[in-house]
């Protein structure tokens, strides 16, 4: 019952780590508007040093930020078929795929690693907002399924960093369907007794947000974070009327009870390892 | 239920027919009708043909139309016709009682069940009272907790989709929408009592699948299932809020689509000229339908019916690749 | 796990039924203050004919109506320690409890009896509300329990009939802590599987509603019950300020999601055997 | 924290005493001190005396002061003392977060555990914003998710009660007040893990219970726990508020009393002069005989643990009858 006790170490190939490409010079904040140096933000973890605004921190660069040393293995990016629907808008679907896979470096928009994270072995799913907004198609949640799965075989906890837009219309109903098979993802963790944490990072919305990134154990959200089922501009054109201040914010969710804590991502690697350090020292049965 | 008939435009063709053949009939006294027999006789044999070429082929756009078609059967038609000794139970005893949901207990051909379905109303007053089917939190919390009293007693839960989505607006995020919905699927895996979901009209998105993270999965013919509307679509991906029509293809929200897909597990064939024409027809072909499955569910266990979800769900959209 | 097929005959005494003594000549309705022969009360269930307004129905007349052929068999009340805390306001507890038990002819508020209800062998508790209010102290506590334990042991449901005004002041903290004895009593029919229907009746408040009225598998309330957990009272001087119209009344409850139906008193006895017939034909595993 | 020192009117002759010492100890200078000290020693010994005569043998009312009294250590501060990396959890996931009750996971002595507890706030501010520790129905559906979540996890709970009583107010009978305390009583019988409940200060009516269907039930010896306030049983039973103090009396509601009735387990004892004069090494203690228990229920299996709650609460106000 004890996930601590019983890890072992998936036999797998070793871990790699990647060096990101030096950032740009300047970087503009979106909400306090100051400049900031480039390689300041990335030490800062791309929160802002005027403000604390939290940018958006890439993929790559949140699982060098979370695992012990940025040591860790991905897991390998499921295959899946590509543009079942066939679909075209203005544009071709394949071609956004390729654009966006083109400009993240990355095959889709959800990646996951496993390693250590204050010596407790771990999967971390991280959602990539940059690939098609981070919305959720069959690889997103095959991705998100395999994860779980894999953490299950390895008696593992489960780390998911939300970042969507939300379903991936372009696959259609294929992408609704998403919403149930992660949310039996975190089924099968929980039916193991295995923690599985939700981070909420800005944005987190639609579909994600009503399927596993509501489902944690635990609810971490970043500060500021947009979540929210409906999005804004729908609501306000059904009810015709302004929303109220920090209307789907993160402490606004906190209010209302959907959000256990927020935490600053400058302390989130500390906060995550001691919640791991919680749900792993259980009262053993009849010790 | 219908008052009066309402055609979609492009029922014209046999809306037209049928007009004349009303005033045919009406026209003239009994004496004279048998000069009309045979010109009625013909009329109708027309209209019956182009009711098929229409309905064999409609396209996308026109199933949306079809799905929400305000006499099409709504989830009380259903209850009522198929239901004896329904027992309608209300609230989620935490907040209040969305009507958007309905639900409770009942016997289905002797078996005792537990249905739940989206309602969206049939006049203006019960639209508002049911929230034109589109439900809040506690719509969604209701209808898990009636899943949770199925389960415990051991009653099949059928579930009846027809939503255009669940409610945008602010009491809906701030109660905790998306968790509502969240729960209320994965309350379906955790069942170990047969769990059946129909399509009837409009399976709108997050606020359909909600109850319908279900054993089988079944749709009407000329319903639709989709992770967005057409309008939502259109406007999103053609910023031209008429291409609904490109988006409704696009999307490939069909039931002979998901069919297709393997996301469903059969079509239920809606009588020639769709359900809103043959209420009862269909509400009863349904009733046959889901019985055949249900049947085939109560052979398994209660674990295995968990289990068979499980696999349902895991396997699903994992297309052979080439 | 279905009831039903497991129902075996307790053997306890053989069903003994009472005859009411007749009805005063003339009540009064208390809502439209019509005055209505006693008889025609009595034969209407003691719901005014004029205007449908609930009267209260006295525990023997409850069970006479909701039994099949009025017949059951009692079950022995539960000796208690009396007066566990030498009780005395301006009155002692011991003497309300002897004019209350002359007044009623119950020994105590709760009174449980066993019987066939729509063929159903079925337990029903019942609260007597002009016995000191209908409060619950340990007598009715443990009255209740010991309903439960009888339910699980001959594999029965079981119906309680709430009418309270709340806890036994006069024995302290032993009256709160049957809130957390009849929840308990609740809990061993829920691991059974052996439903459990509460009936709320005007009124039922109190700790009596914060416990197991509240938790029934379905949860049916007469009209214009009131159904309160704190005072209107009371209520009413924190905030200084008047109540909304039908506020705690059953209406009221069912809007906000408590309550699940509200049945006329002339159907209740066909809905509650309705719900048996339903809960008890269930899906047996692997048919 | 307390920051200055309030005195309650039966702790009059104490107070004079301590002033008349603060006095000598700030009136005069080093050299004249030694002249004083004699004097001072004197007094403080009489200070001692008097607190123990006053200390051991309150008054049921006078019990209620001190189970109220401000500068009594609050939850938060058991949780700040005794807690090791403490998350504070927020939220029921359904509708709030009612600070008026609080808790999250920490560790407690190297064991991680859930901690729950009322709180009530030390100033004006942080009274409104805890809700004068009065939970609304989100603040026990918060707690009964936290119970949940530790059941899960095998995490040991442990519950503080100090709470006048459940929210009484319009939004909490609306939201299922009534439900929400059943529920989170109920939750408390379902549990796996150990769960100890300390009555730290007022242990109000259903509002307190609902924390409290626990394997061990502990009081300091100052705290109170009643079915009905005090002055709700004086306006109710003598009709005069005045009453207060034979209504404390009648209602037997102190540690002491509990105890003879087999309703809890242990008085922890409360150092001379009460909590709210030694809030550190009250914390402590109460570290100490929480521990002691939490190490006993370890030695149970978790069906063991459920069945220990089950007899407990079975077998309690059955007195033996002569
Ligand atoms: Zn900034
Ligand atoms: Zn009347």
């Amino acid at each position: 019952m004890n996930w601590l006790l019983d890890y072992v170490r998936p036999k797998l190939s070793v871990a790699k780590t990647e060096k990101d490409v030096p950032d740009n010079l300047w970087d503009k904040c979106p909400q306090c508007d100051a400049m900031v140096y480039g390689q300041e933000l990335a030490k800062n973890l791309y929160v802002c040093p005027h403000c604390g605004y939290h940018l958006y921190l890439r993929p790559r660069k949140r699982l060098n930020m979370l695992f012990d040393n940025s040591e860790y293995t991905y897991l390998e990016t499921p295959q899946v078929k590509e543009d079942p629907l066939n679909f075209r808008d203005t544009k071709d679907y394949r071609t956004k795929l390729k654009s966006a896979r083109e400009k993240t470096k990355f095959d889709e928009a959800f990646v996951a690693a496993y390693g250590k994270m204050g010596g407790h072995g771990v999967v971390i799913g991280v959602m990539n907002f940059n690939f098609i907004g981070g919305s959720m198609g069959i690889a997103v949640g095959e991705g998100i399924v395999q994860a779980a799965q894999f953490a299950v075989k390895h008696h593992m906890p489960l780390i998911l960093v939300t970042a969507s837009g939300g379903a991936r219309m372009q696959e259609g109903i294929l992408s609704l369907m998403q919403m149930a098979r992660t949310t039996l993802a975190i089924k099968l963790l929980k039916d193991q007794r295995l923690p599985y944490i939700a981070v909420l990072t800005n944005p987190t919305t639609g579909g994600v947000s009503a399927s596993f990134a509501m489902l944690g154990d635990v609810t971490v959200a970043e500060p500021d974070a947009l979540i929210a089922f409906a999005g804004a501009r729908v609501i306000k054109e059904t009810i015709k009327a302004d929303l109220p201040a920090g209307f789907q914010k993160a402490e606004y969710l906190k209010k209302h009870g959907m959000v256990d804590m927020i935490v600053n991502r400058k302390e989130l690697r500390e906060k995550l390892i001691c919640l791991l350090n919680l749900l792993g020292n259980t009262f053993v049965k009849g010790e | 239920m219908a008052d009066k008939t309402i055609y979609l435009d492009f029922e014209e063709p046999i809306y037209k027919l049928e007009s004349k053949i009303q005033e045919l009939k009406s026209c003239c006294d009994d004496k004279l009708a048998k000069d009309f027999n045979k010109e009625i006789a013909n009329l109708e044999r027309k209209t019956k043909r182009l009711l098929e070429e229409t309905y064999t082929k409609l396209t996308p756009w026109q199933k949306v139309c079809v799905a929400r078609h305000a006499n099409r059967p709504h989830s009380i038609d259903y209850i009522h016709a198929l239901i004896d000794n329904f027992m309608p139970m209300a609230g989620d005893k935490l907040f209040g009682d969305d009507e958007a949901i309905v639900g409770g207990m009942g016997f289905f051909k002797g078996q005792s069940v537990m249905i739940i379905g989206h309602e969206k109303g049939h006049d203006l007053e019960s639209r508002i009272r049911h929230g034109f089917g589109m439900a809040k939190p506690e719509g969604y919390r209701k209808a898990k907790r009636l899943m949770e009293l199925a389960n415990r007693f051991g009653l099949p839960i059928i579930s009846l989709v027809d939503t255009a989505g669940a409610f945008p607006g602010i009491e809906g995020e701030e109660r905790g929408q998306a968790e509502a919905i969240a729960s209320c699927i994965m309350e379906g895996f955790t069942l170990n009592v047969p769990y059946i979901a129909v399509v009837i009209g409009e399976g709108g998105s997050g606020g359909a699948i909600a109850i319908a993270s279900a054993n089988r999965i079944l749709m009407l013919e000329h319903s639709i299932y989709s992770v967005i509307s057409p309008e939502g679509c259109a406007s999103i991906l053609w910023r031209d809020g008429a291409a609904v029509k490109k988006a409704a293809t696009a999307l490939h929200l069909t039931a002979q689509d998901l069919y297709k897909f393997g996301v469903i597990d059969e079509i239920i064939t809606e009588p020639l000229g769709g359900a809103h024409r043959f209420r009862d027809e269909t509400i009863e072909r349904t009733g046959e339908v889901i019985w055949k499955h249900l049947a085939e569910l109560k052979k398994m266990t209660p674990e295995e019916l968990a289990k068979d979800r499980e696999n349902k769900f895991l396997t699903m959209t994992r297309f052979e690749l080439k």
